[in-house]
């Protein structure tokens, strides 16, 4: 095939989409965040045990589309055993980076380098940043102490 | 699998009245390639195409006639005025041949609708009434009328839908009650395709002394309207998705209504006299036309009418029927992939909406794409329609009259592979 | 007497920044002739003409990338949604580098101004309160004042003029007070000419915690715009006087005031979630954006906004104060005509008010027009201002980039020519 | 010249807006009516004196353009000694030949003939039809009465 449809759904993206990781509810979970987009009609709820100030799971329970699922996939894979401060780190590099304010090295970032694709549509940057800006709503409410409920919170 | 372009020939032509191979030279746009595959436009729900009949008329109207409307002594002022106003009279034969002082210029058919909910609304609703209108709306029917009961405490009803996709009309005597104030519907469905047949339920309306509004923003694109027929008080519809510029709609609202209504924006042409203490107002339509129009929005919008009256609405029509037939009869035989809307064609417009098992709207509409169609994928500004049929976004391919059987089949043959791709 | 081509060679280019000869050519309308004679527009004030660039612009959009905005997956609507958002982001530049989103496309200046009034106004404005405005304004700055005030049982303070045709602040310190919660001055009148120093009247508002408005129609198309500058909260503006198409103006406002306003208009775009008990809305500016907007104006104002900085703001200001000063020199020499507006060109726009003794200011512009002048004739808008005046209308020459220093001698031949035939 | 303007401004038209006949305000009159045309800023004031269902005397006081200075001249010459129902179908006929709905012979008209060439400039046939409808506005009001104080009207 040697339409754009390569630069979205790279191969790696298509694998995470169709076994994505850590799927499914968590039993006490110390933070959770909402996410949705509304006008694309996905949504998802992310779920994480914290230990020592380090994310030891992640889980994630989620509508939407290939984009979305597959960065939330590569979200639950990559977080697991970062500071709350390096997962907070890395989410901003990859919202830098989606937003074209900046070019990460493939190295560093892993499965996540195929999301750099996604910049050219526009449209589905949302998709591919919904697991992360619920993951910025979820650490932000656990250092709060979770006083505010369940988070809400959108990419749109 | 192959383009668009190869049976787009002979087999393109598909309706009596409509030589589709022929018109579709008319739009420009059609000559474009989209990721080295032919256009194939299925989104005129969400906005049409433009024929050179009407882009010509806009160039031809900034190059030789500009100039603001209705105040002016100077001949270019004449002309523009002239222009503009002529296309009010077209639009009163368009809907059926009303008076045209009757008809109001709006950016679009939302703006036509809040100008009711603002103007009407805030004088004639007050806590206790109900205003109805059905699961299948709009936002732009929805909205306007939530914020109306906030604002005054009146209460909003809905006509839900029925198995086939219409509205279910069981419970209709008792939604349409004494307090009932307004009833809005639309006419066509923008995510269902779904034709509902108001003039009963608008009978029952005015039988109660409520006042009726049809959302023609679908159906006048794509069938003859005709306001006394649908026996409605208002009416709306945007020029952009009837072959129009974006930026003109109308409002078509009963005289007595509109003479009666306090005016909605304030500024220059909609004055008779003004004073820091007090503003007398012109006479309809003038009052609900605050400051300078949309003018050549307007006058490309008579160039669209023009061509629309030409093809025949009833032709339009027949053309649809036929696309619409073919592409459920298509799209049935996927056994992963179901349709939202009514099966029969007698009922239904020309958006066919679906969900492909396993793959996201939006993945589909992406894929499409990378051929060349231009689909939508998403709520179709239709959220509590969609929460109704319990999904979140279908895909939607709607078709117009530059539109040929055979850009179906591609479509079809793309969703196939489509499919497969997604599959997990 | 002879037509405008004459000396319309060499002495037509008069400015140092603007090559007014060769733009000329960018206006295919300048070609028109009006009975028998070359179209000279002098209604710029009213509404411009445009560029081919413009022109252009809106003919390839329609022919290369039109679709409806925001909501597709697929090119056309992301291309479409590309051409529309970078106008924001020009527009945002135009009026001294704000942050987009704070720029909210409006059909025109009356609409931004309505918006305000409707959303900010009927939240923040109560009985008791006072909204302070001049005598020059146009209605579209005074009806929807008038009308919230009838609302809301608030008060409409007006800033008289001075002996030179400016605003008379020698009672500012009474009229703005601590109940003042709005002053929305216009930056130049469209009647007189006249250019307001805002900034001195604004601070005084915010002292006393009242937020501002700036009606920039007239400026803004004829001068350098910077909202930090005029120490502004929100600024209004129409496309289609500054180069644009009709049917596209913005609205800028501060982020925080714009985040704690209310929607306007509801329908699609605007919303987050929609259900029937409640509605969330989208951020600004889509919050105030419901509907499919006036795209290809929005697209084809950002190729005016293009053309406008590149000529540069500051030389276009220079062009028309060298042929106002020309204009007001001539016109001063007829004993027999009366300059309504500012003597001095530092302190006045291009737009030149005047009556002739004896003669109906309509006669006057009808007869002008016999010659191929448009010239406006009437109260402008302005109904409130001619009474201050003592007259029921005046005949406006409005100047633009396109205009020469000969336009003006072969008006003034007309004009001693309409005195003598009306001459009782 | 060979202008438009001539079809405007014919010279019958020119010599009753240079010479206005019926100028004036009038000493208890039956009936009075005030037009006004806003947008134009044109203002009227008719009156009347009326004498067994017949017009003795009209009198104007007007500020305007030509046009509408020359049409209630007209007015005022044409319509003395005429019957209320006559002066009413007199400025029906003048209404229509301005809307272009009827073409009333030139010997009938007399000077109101010259206003035939105001119907090729739209926006100035507002003007020419002011005093005409102030007429009805007065009439109108003498047959009901006078109840209404001093009626309005405009033609916009
Ligand atoms: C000073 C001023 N304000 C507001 C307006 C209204 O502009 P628009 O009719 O484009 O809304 C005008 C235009 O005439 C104007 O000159
Ligand atoms: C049924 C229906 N109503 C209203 C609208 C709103 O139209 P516009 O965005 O042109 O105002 C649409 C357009 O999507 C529609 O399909």
């Amino acid at each position: 095939m040697t339409l754009p449809l390569d630069a979205l759904y790279r191969d790696i993206i298509l694998d995470h989409y169709r076994s994505p990781r850590g799927r499914g509810a968590m039993d006490s979970p110390d933070t959770t965040c909402r996410g949705s987009n509304p006008s694309c009609g996905d949504e998802l709820i992310l779920a994480l045990k914290i230990r020592d100030d380090k994310i030891q799971q992640a889980q994630i329970t989620t509508t939407g589309c290939a984009i979305s699922i597959a960065s939330s996939s590569m979200l639950a894979e990559i977080i697991e055993g970062k500071t709350l401060d390096e997962a907070i780190e890395l989410g901003e590099t990859i919202r830098g980076m989606m937003r074209n304010e900046g070019e990460p090295d493939e190295l560093e970032l892993g499965d996540l380098d195929a999301l750099k694709g996604v910049r050219n549509f526009p449209v589905r940057v949302k998709c591919a940043l919904l697991a992360w800006v619920a993951l910025f709503g979820a650490i932000k409410d656990y250092r709060e102490g979770n006083t505010r409920g369940a988070v809400s919170i959108t990419t749109e | 699998m192959q383009g668009a372009t190869a049976a787009a020939g002979a087999a393109a032509n598909t309706s009596q009245g409509l030589d589709v191979a022929k018109l579709r030279a008319d739009f420009p746009i059609l000559l474009r390639t989209i990721n080295g595959h032919p256009l194939v436009y299925f989104d005129s729900a969400a906005s049409s195409q433009k024929p050179t009949h009407v882009i010509q008329t806009l160039t031809d109207y900034y190059e030789r006639h500009h100039a603001n409307v209705h105040r002016g002594m100077h001949t270019l002022a004449a002309e523009a005025t002239d222009m503009y106003e002529a296309v009010r009279r077209k639009a009163a034969r368009f809907i059926g041949g009303v008076d045209p002082s009757t008809v109001i210029f709006t950016r679009n058919a939302t703006e036509a609708i809040n100008l009711v909910a603002y103007s009407w609304g805030e004088q004639n609703i007050s806590a206790g009434d109900e205003i109805l209108i059905s699961v299948m709306e709009h936002h732009a029917n929805i909205v306007p009328w939530v914020r109306l009961c906030e604002k005054t405490g009146a209460t909003l009803k809905t006509i839900p839908l029925d198995e086939n996709y219409g509205l279910d009309l069981s419970d209709i005597d008792t939604l349409i009650n004494k307090n009932t104030k307004l009833v809005a519907l639309t006419r066509m469905s923008n995510a269902l395709g779904t034709i509902n047949n108001l003039a009963p339920i608008f009978k029952k309306a005015h039988a109660v002394g409520a006042v009726t509004l049809v959302d023609a923003a679908q159906s006048a694109p794509h069938m003859p309207t005709d306001v006394q027929e649908l026996d409605c008080d208002f009416l709306a519809l945007s020029g952009h998705k009837a072959l129009g510029p974006t930026g003109a709609g109308i409002l078509y609202g009963k005289a007595e209504l509109l003479d009666n209504m306090p005016p909605f924006l304030g500024g220059g042409e909609m004055i008779e006299l003004v004073t820091f203490e007090k503003v007398t107002y012109n006479h309809v339509p003038h009052k609900f036309e605050a400051g300078t129009p949309a003018i050549a929005d307007v006058v490309g919008f008579g160039a669209a009418l023009d061509y629309l009256m030409e093809l025949g609405m009833e032709n339009i029509r027949e053309h649809e029927k036929e696309i619409t037939a073919y592409a459920l009869d298509k799209l049935s035989q996927f056994e992963w992939l179901k349709i939202y809307g009514p099966a029969d064609v007698d009922k239904r417009g020309a958006a066919v909406s679906f969900t492909v098992e396993g793959a996201h709207p939006h993945d589909i509409a992406q894929y499409l794409d990378s051929y060349g169609f231009a689909v939508r994928a998403g709520h179709h500004c239709a959220q509590p329609l969609m929460k109704a049929l319990g999904v979140t976004a279908t895909t939607r391919a709607s078709f117009y009259i530059y539109n040929t059987l055979s850009e179906v089949d591609s479509m079809c043959e793309a969703l196939a592979e489509a499919r497969d791709f997604f599959k997990v």
